[in-house]
C-alpha cells in the first residue's frame, strides 16, 4: 500500500471514521505525541478542578463544603494525577513530540511499542480514576502509606483501582523509556555524538534511565500491597511481624528518583528555550550534562530524607541529609549556567521565554525551601506541613508545569503547523504567574505557623483563616490563567497563525523541516557537524529550511518537499490496531483482579492473542515515495 | 535619602502595612514553629534563622541577577548579534564552588544538631509513653503508678513539669501517626509495631497546641491535643490527685449520669480512675471536666458541645470508633452533668 | 553508507544503527538492567524480614538437596541455551532446534521442581500467608518462576518458528536475545539460591 | 555508550563462545555449585570454624557463577562494552539499594 507523503493535518480521505481509525492505529511518534499531549492536558485540568474544590473547603475555618471522606479522596487523586498522569508522562509527551526530530531520526526504534505505551497510559489512567465511579476513590494520599492502605484500614474499592492503575501505568512508563533509550542510543543522525545531542535529549535520556531503574521498585511495592489486599499475604501486617517502613523505603527508593523524573524534562526545555530566545549557545554544555548525570546518580541515594521523622536515628538522618545537600551543588550549577546563557544575549520576550524565565525564578525559590528540609532538625518542624506543600508546588508547578507551558508554546506549532496567540499567551503567563505565587507563597507561612497538610478542616483559633482565604483567591486566579491557555490552544488549531518551519529562528534539527513535519520527518537524514546543528547550518551555509522560510505556508509545501527522481526509498512502519488491543487486554486483566478471576482470564486471553498477532504482523509497509 | 518611587504612593504603603499586619496576626497562631518554648524547638529555631538567612541571601541575589539579565539584555531594535560564548572553565568552577560553600555553611550546624538530638535521654528524664490511636492520643506516665499499680494515663492532654527533661516513647495502636507540638519540639512519628523516641525539656509553663502530623485516615484533621506545662509543684499536686482519685460525691443529675454511664456501657470503653470503669478502647476520662476540649479537641469543652458529641459521635468526627448509642435527651444531660464533676 | 533507515524487505533485519548493534538487543539489555532492580527489591525485602522477624525456621522448611538439583538443572539449561545461540549463528539449524528443545525441557523440569517444592512447603505450614517471610519468599521465587515460564514459552515458540523458516542465520538475533533473557533468569536464580536458600537456611 | 559518527553495519558474531568454551564454563559452574552445596551446614565441606565466613563465602561463590554466565553465555566478554556498562549500572544501583535497605532494617527499624 502506498501512502501519500502526507502531513499530520492532511485532510482525511474517507471521512470521520477513517480519521478516527488512523489515530487509533497510528504508530507515528508525532501523532502519538499529540495523543499524549491532549490526554495529559485532560488529566491536568481534572486534577486542577479537584484542587479548586479542595480550596473551597479550606478557604474558611470549620467549613462544611466537603465531607472528610470526599476531601481525602480529592486530595489523594489530585496528587496521584499530577504526579503519575501529568508529571511522569511529561517526558513521554515531549520525547514523542520532538526527540526523534532533534536527533535526526525518522521515527522511534519500536513504533508499535510506542503506540502500546500510549494506549496503556490511557487505560491505566482510566483504571486509576475508576474508583470514583465504582464507589469511592483512593483516600490515603498519593504516597499510599502502608499499613493504612491495607485492607483493615482502607476497604474502599478505589484503593484497588489505585494499585492496579499504578502498576499498569508503570508498564507504560517503562515501555516508553526503553523505547526512547534505544532510539537515543541507536538512531542518532550521522555525526551526532552523545556530546553533540541537544540538552533536551540529554535531559530525557537521564529521565528514561531513572525510569527504568526506579519504576521496578515501585512496581514491587505495589505488588506487595496488591497481594496483601487481595491474597492475604502479610507484608504490611504489623501483628504478623510486618513492618510499615518497608513500604516507605520501597516507595521512596522509587519516589525520589521520580522527583527528578518529573523535573528533568523541565531542565531540558529550559536548556533549549533560553538559548534560542537569547540568541546564544547554552553556556557550559558539558557541565550541564555532568550536572544532570550527577543529579540522576545522587537521586538514588537520598530517598530516606522523606523519612527523617520516622525515627531512623542520627546516623541514618545524617547520611541521607548529606546526600540530599550534595544535590544542591549540581542544581546550582545548572541555574548559574542558564543565567550565564542569558547574560549578554539578545533576549526576545516571547511567551516561551517568559515562561522559561519564570520557571528559573520559581525553581530557585523551590530549591531553597528544599534545602531547608534537607536539614533533619528543620525538617522535623516542616515535614507534613504546608511548608512542604509550598516547596513541592514551587518545584513541580513552578518548575515543571511552567516549563511545560514554555515547551508547549515553543514546540506545539512544530506539530500542528500553527502558532499559539502571543497576546493570549501573555495573559496566560501573567495570570498564571501571579495566581501561582498568591496560591503557593503563603503556604510557606502557613506551614511555619504549624498547619499540617492533608487536614480537611481547621479551627478558627488556629489563626490560619486569613492566609487560607488568600490562597483560595490565588488558586482561582491561577485557574483563570489555565482557562486562557485552554482557549488559546483550541483557538490556534483553527485560527492560529501558520508557524512555518522555523518560527523562532531555532538552533536544533527539528526547525529544519516543515511544520507539521512529513510522516518520515527527514527527507534526507541530516549529517551533523557540531552542537546546535541547524543553527550552524543556517550561519555557515545559509540554508533555508525545507518547505519555505519562517513565514511559509505549511499547506503549500515547497519543491524541497517532493522527492526528486532517484531519491532514497523510505519505508514507514505499518499502522496497527494491535497495540490498542494489547493495552485493552492488560486493562481488562487489571479490572479482573479487582472483580473476578474470569475477567482476568479474558484479559490475558486478549493480551496473549495480541502478542501472537504482534509477532506475526509485518512491521513495515511499502515504500513511501519512491518515484515510479 | 531619596524615597523609592514605589513608597511615594500612599496606596502601596497601606497595602504593605496591611500585609505585614496580616503576617503579624498570623504569628499569633498558637501552633506556630517560632515559639521556642522547649529546648529542642529553641535549638531548631536558631538553625531555622540561619537557613532562612542563607536562603534569603541566595534567593535575593540570584533572582536579582536573573531579573537584571532579563531586563538588561532584552532585545532592542538595532542590537547587534550577541557573542557566541560556549562556556568558561573558571566561571563554571565557580558555579560549583558557590553552592558547595553555602551547603557547608548550613550543613555543619544541621548535622551537629542531628547528633545532639540523637543522644540518650538524661537519667532524670520523665518517662512518658505516647500511643496514637485513630483519632486520639493516650499518654502513659511510666514513672507514676496509679492506685491499681498501673501507670497513670491521660487522654489528649499531656501534663509536664517545667524545666525537667521528658523522654517520650512513641507507638501507635493502628496506623502511623505523628506527635507534634511545634512550640516545644519537632515532630516524631508514632508507628505501629516500632518504638520511636523524642526527648525535650519544656522551658516555660503554659498550654501548647499539638496535632497529629501524619495523615492517619478519615478524621486526621481532628486528632489534636494539648500539652500543659506546669510548675514543678503543681505537676506533683496533679500526680498526687490522680493517684488518689475517687469519684466526687454525686447527687441529682450527676448521680443519674453515673448510672447511665454504667447502664449504657460507657465503661466498656472508657476508664475513670478509682471506679469500676476500666475500658481501654477509648480515652481515659478522669479529669475530663478540666480539659480544653472534647473528642481530641474536635469541640470546645462546653456542656452544649459535649451534648452534641454524645448525641452522635460519628456525625461530629467521621469514622469515630465511639458509636451513636441513641441516647435520649435526658440521658445526655445526665451524662453531661456527671462528666462535669470529673475535675 | 546504507541510506534507508529501515530495512528494505524482511530479509535484511539488521538495520544500520548508530552503535552497530541491533535495536532489539539494546532493548533487551536495558530491560535486563531494569529487571535487576525488580528482583533486587524482592530480595532486599526477603532478607530485611528474614533477618529480624520471628518466623518459620527456614532450615526446617527448605529441602537443600532438591533445590540444589533444580538450581543445577537451570544452570545446565543455560549451557544448552548458549549452545543454541552458537548454533543459530553458525547456521546449524538442526542442532539449534535440539538445543532449544533441551533448554525448554530443562526449564520445564525446573518449574516442576518448584511446583513440588511449593506444594511441600505449604504442607509443612510455610505459606505466603503465615508471616512476612513466607510472603516475601513466595513472591520472590514465584516471580522468578513466572520469568522462567515466559522464557519457556518464548523458546518453545522459537523452536516452532524454526520449522517454518522463521529462524535463519540472518535473524539469529531472535535466538540471541531470547538467550540473553534466559541467562538472566538463570543468574537471578544463582543469587536467589545463594542468598535465600543457602544463607537463609544456614542462619534462619 | 559507544560514540560513533557513522551508522554501522552490525558485526557477525559467529566466533563467540563456541561449544568448547561453553562446555568448559559448564564444568566450572557445576564444580562451584557442588562446593556451594558442600559448604551448607551438615554437608561434607562444612566445619563450625567456617560459620563466621559462610555468608561472604556463599556470596562470593554465587558472584563467581554470576560473572561466568554473564561474561561467557551472555557474551559480555565479547560484545561491545556498552552492554556491560548498561548491565553494570543496573547492578550497581540495584546492589547499593539492596544493601542499604537491608542495613537500614538491620539497625534502625525494629
Amino acid at each position: 500500500m502506498a501512502v501519500s507523503a502526507g502531513t499530520l493535518r492532511r485532510p482525511a480521505e474517507g471521512g470521520l471514521w477513517s480519521t478516527v481509525w488512523e489515530w487509533l492505529t497510528t504508530v507515528d511518534h508525532k501523532r502519538i505525541g499529540l495523543l499524549y499531549f491532549w490526554t495529559v492536558l485532560f488529566w491536568f485540568l481534572l486534577a486542577g478542578v479537584e484542587a479548586l474544590i479542595l480550596r473551597l473547603q479550606l478557604a474558611r475555618p470549620d467549613a462544611g463544603v466537603l465531607t472528610p471522606a470526599v476531601y481525602n479522596q480529592l486530595y489523594t487523586m489530585h496528587g496521584t494525577l499530577m504526579v503519575f498522569l501529568v508529571g511522569t508522562p511529561a517526558a513521554s509527551v515531549f520525547a514523542n513530540m520532538v526527540l526523534p526530530l532533534m536527533i535526526g531520526a525518522r521515527d522511534v526504534a519500536f513504533p508499535r511499542l510506542n503506540a502500546l505505551s500510549y494506549w496503556v497510559f490511557l487505560f491505566g489512567g482510566i483504571l486509576l480514576n475508576a474508583g470514583w465511579l465504582a464507589g469511592g476513590a483512593f483516600d490515603v494520599g498519593w504516597t499510599g502509606y502502608a499499613n493504612m492502605s491495607t485492607r483493615p484500614f482502607t476497604q474502599s474499592i478505589g484503593a484497588n483501582f489505585w494499585v492496579m492503575g499504578l502498576i499498569v501505568l508503570g508498564l507504560s512508563t517503562m515501555a516508553s523509556a526503553f523505547n526512547f533509550l534505544v532510539t537515543i542510543i541507536n538512531m542518532r543522525a550521522p555525526g551526532m555524538t552523545l556530546m553533540r545531542m541537544p540538552l533536551m535529549v540529554w535531559a530525557l535520556t537521564v529521565v528514561f534511565i531513572l525510569v527504568i531503574f526506579a519504576f521496578p521498585v515501585l512496581t514491587v511495592a505495589l505488588i506487595f500491597l496488591w497481594f496483601d489486599r487481595f491474597y492475604g499475604t502479610r507484608f504490611f501486617d504489623v501483628a504478623a511481624g510486618g513492618n510499615v517502613f518497608l513500604w516507605q523505603h520501597l516507595f521512596w527508593v522509587f519516589g525520589h528518583p521520580e522527583v527528578y523524573i518529573l523535573i528533568l524534562p523541565a531542565f531540558g526545555i529550559l536548556s533549549e528555550v533560553i538559548p534560542t530566545f537569547s540568541r546564544k549557545p547554552i553556556f557550559g554544555y558539558s557541565t550541564m550534562v555532568l550536572a544532570m548525570g550527577a543529579i540522576a546518580f545522587l537521586g538514588f541515594s537520598v530517598w530516606a530524607h522523606h523519612m527523617f521523622t520516622t525515627g531512623m536515628g542520627p546516623v541514618g538522618n545524617f547520611a541521607f541529609s548529606l546526600s540530599t545537600m550534595l544535590i544542591a551543588i549540581p542544581t546550582g550549577v545548572k541555574v548559574f549556567n542558564w543565567l550565564a546563557t542569558m547574560w549578554g544575549g539578545r533576549i526576545r520576550w516571547r511567551v516561551p521565554m517568559l515562561f522559561a524565565g519564570a520557571t528559573v525564578l520559581l525553581f530557585i525559590l523551590g530549591g531553597l525551601s528544599g534545602m531547608m528540609h534537607a536539614s533533619p532538625p528543620i525538617d522535623s518542624q516542616q515535614q507534613d506541613t504546608y511548608f512542604v506543600v509550598a516547596h513541592f508546588h514551587y518545584v513541580l508547578f513552578g518548575g515543571l508545569v511552567m516549563a511545560m507551558f514554555a515547551g508547549v508554546y515553543y514546540w506545539l506549532p512544530k506539530l500542528t503547523g500553527r502558532l499559539l496567540d502571543e497576546g493570549l499567551g501573555k495573559w496566560h503567563f501573567w495570570l498564571t504567574f501571579i495566581g501561582f505565587n498568591l496560591t503557593f507563597f503563603p503556604m510557606h507561612i502557613l506551614g511555619a505557623l504549624g498547619m499540617p497538610r492533608r487536614i480537611y478542616t481547621y479551627p478558627a483559633e488556629a489563626g490560619w483563616g486569613g492566609l487560607n482565604l488568600l490562597i483560595t483567591i490565588g488558586a482561582y486566579i491561577l485557574a483563570l490563567g489555565i482557562l486562557v491557555f485552554a482557549y488559546n490552544l483550541l483557538r490556534s488549531l483553527r485560527k492560529g497563525e501558520p508557524a512555518g518551519s522555523d518560527p523562532w529562528d531555532g538552533r536544533t534539527l527539528e526547525w529544519s523541516i516543515p511544520s507539521p513535519p512529513p510522516e518520515y520527518n527527514f527527507e534526507e537524514i541530516p549529517v551533523v557537524h557540531g552542537r546546535d546543528a541547524w543553527w550552524e547550518q543556517k550561519r555557515q551555509r545559509r540554508v533555508a529550511p525545507v518547505g519555505g522560510g519562517s513565514n511559509g505556508d505549511p499547506h503549500a509545501p515547497g519543491e524541497g518537499h517532493q522527492p526528486g527522481p532517484g531519491r532514497e526509498v523510505i519505508h514507514l512502519p505499518k499502522p496497527s490496531i494491535i497495540p490498542l488491543v494489547l493495552a485493552l487486554g492488560l486493562a481488562v486483566a487489571g479490572v479482573g483482579t479487582i472483580y473476578h478471576p474470569a475477567v482476568i482470564a479474558l484479559g490475558l486471553a486478549i493480551t496473549i492473542g495480541a502478542i501472537v498477532a504482534w509477532a506475526i504482523e509485518p512491521p513495515l509497509q511499502g515504500a513511501v515515495h519512491s518515484k515510479e | 535619602m531619596r524615597i523609592p518611587p514605589l513608597l511615594r504612593r500612599p496606596r502601596w504603603v497601606a497595602w504593605g502595612i496591611s500585609l505585614f499586619l496580616l503576617l503579624l496576626t498570623a504569628c499569633a497562631s498558637p501552633q506556630n514553629t517560632f515559639g521556642g518554648q522547649g529546648d529542642q524547638a529553641r535549638t531548631i529555631l536558631g538553625l531555622y534563622w540561619l537557613l532562612i538567612g542563607a536562603a534569603l541571601f541566595v534567593g535575593v541575589s540570584v533572582i536579582a541577577l536573573l531579573l537584571y539579565a532579563f531586563f538588561r539584555f532584552r532585545e532592542r531594535p538595532g542590537a547587534g548579534e550577541p557573542k557566541e560564548v560556549h562556556g568558561n572553565t573558571a566561571l563554571e568552577f565557580a558555579w560549583f564552588l558557590i553552592p558547595t560553600i553555602i551547603v557547608l555553611i548550613v550543613a555543619i550546624p544541621s548535622w551537629r544538631t542531628v547528633f545532639r538530638f540523637g543522644q540518650a535521654p538524661p537519667p532524670n528524664a520523665l518517662q512518658v509513653q505516647v500511643v496514637g490511636h485513630q483519632w486520639w492520643w493516650e499518654f502513659r506516665y511510666l514513672d507514676y503508678k496509679g492506685a491499681d499499680g498501673n501507670p497513670l494515663v491521660s487522654g489528649n492532654e499531656l501534663y509536664l513539669p517545667v524545666g525537667r527533661p521528658v523522654a517520650l516513647t512513641l507507638r501507635s495502636a493502628d496506623v502511623i501517626h505523628s506527635f507534634w507540638v511545634p512550640r516545644l519540639a519537632g515532630k516524631a512519628d508514632a508507628n505501629p509495631g516500632v518504638t520511636t523516641r523524642l526527648t525535650f525539656t519544656p522551658l516555660e509553663t503554659g498550654t501548647y497546641y499539638g496535632q497529629c502530623a501524619e495523615f492517619c485516615g478519615l478524621s486526621h484533621a481532628l486528632m489534636r491535643f494539648r500539652v500543659k506545662v506546669l510548675p514543678a509543684e503543681e505537676f506533683e499536686r496533679w500526680v498526687q490527685s490522680r493517684q488518689a482519685y475517687t469519684l466526687p460525691p454525686l447527687a441529682g443529675e450527676a448521680e443519674k449520669g453515673w448510672q447511665v454511664f454504667q447502664a449504657r456501657g460507657c465503661n466498656a470503653c472508657h476508664t475513670i480512675d478509682g471506679t469500676n470503669a476500666r475500658g481501654i478502647i477509648g480515652p481515659n476520662l478522669t479529669g475530663i471536666a478540666s480539659r480544653d476540649g472534647v473528642a481530641a479537641m474536635a469541640l470546645p469543652n462546653t456542656p452544649e458541645d459535649l451534648a452534641r458529641w454524645l448525641r452522635n459521635p460519628p456525625a461530629v468526627k467521621a469514622g469515630s470508633k465511639m458509636p451513636n448509642l441513641n441516647l435520649t435527651d435526658e440521658e445526655i444531660s445526665a451524662l453531661v452533668a456527671f462528666l462535669a464533676t470529673l475535675k | 553508507m546504507e541510506k534507508s533507515l529501515t530495512p528494505h524487505g524482511h530479509e535484511a533485519v539488521h538495520p544500520p544503527t548508530t552503535t552497530g548493534e541491533d535495536h532489539r538487543k539494546v532493548l533487551m539489555w536495558l530491560f535486563l538492567a531494569s529487571d535487576v532492580l525488580f528482583f533486587g527489591s524482592l530480595i532486599a525485602t526477603f532478607v530485611a524480614y528474614a533477618q529480624r522477624v520471628p518466623h518459620t525456621p527456614l532450615h526446617e522448611v527448605f529441602n537443600i538437596p532438591i533445590t540444589s538439583w533444580s538450581a543445577f538443572v537451570l544452570l545446565m539449561s543455560s549451557v544448552t541455551m548458549a549452545l543454541a545461540v552458537w548454533s543459530a549463528h553458525s547456521g546449524k539449524m538442526g542442532l539449534m532446534r535440539i538445543y532449544l528443545l533441551a533448554t525448554v525441557l530443562l526449564g520445564v523440569h525446573f518449574l516442576a521442581d518448584q511446583g513440588y517444592e511449593f506444594y511441600h512447603f505449604t504442607l509443612d505450614g510455610f505459606t505466603p500467608r503465615v508471616n512476612p517471610v513466607g510472603s516475601a519468599f513466595f513472591t520472590l521465587t514465584g516471580f522468578h518462576g513466572a520469568h522462567v515460564t515466559v522464557g519457556v514459552l518464548w523458546l518453545f515458540s522459537l523452536f516452532l518458528a524454526s520449522f517454518r523458516g522463521g529462524i535463519t542465520p540472518k535473524n539469529a538475533i531472535w535466538v540471541e536475545i531470547a538467550g540473553l533473557y534466559w541467562h538472566f533468569v538463570d543468574v537471578v536464580w544463582i543469587v536467589i539460591f545463594a542468598v535465600v536458600y543457602l544463607i537463609g537456611a544456614s542462619f534462619y | 555508550m559507544a560514540q560513533r559518527n557513522e551508522t554501522m553495519e552490525p558485526t557477525r558474531e559467529v566466533h563467540k563462545a563456541g561449544p568448547k568454551t561453553c562446555a568448559l564454563v559448564a564444568v566450572v559452574l557445576a564444580v562451584i555449585t557442588a562446593i556451594e552445596v558442600g559448604l551448607f551446614p551438615g554437608y561434607p565441606l562444612y566445619t563450625e570454624a567456617l560459620r563466621p565466613v559462610l555468608v561472604p563465602l556463599f556470596l562470593l561463590l554465587g558472584a563467581g557463577k554470576f560473572a561466568l554466565v554473564a561474561s561467557f553465555y551472555m557474551h559480555l566478554k565479547y560484545d561491545t562494552p556498552m552492554f556491560a556498562g548498561i548491565f553494570a549500572f543496573g547492578m550497581t544501583v540495584g546492589a547499593s539499594i539492596v544493601i542499604s535497605v537491608i542495613q537500614l532494617f538491620r539497625h534502625f527499624h525494629f
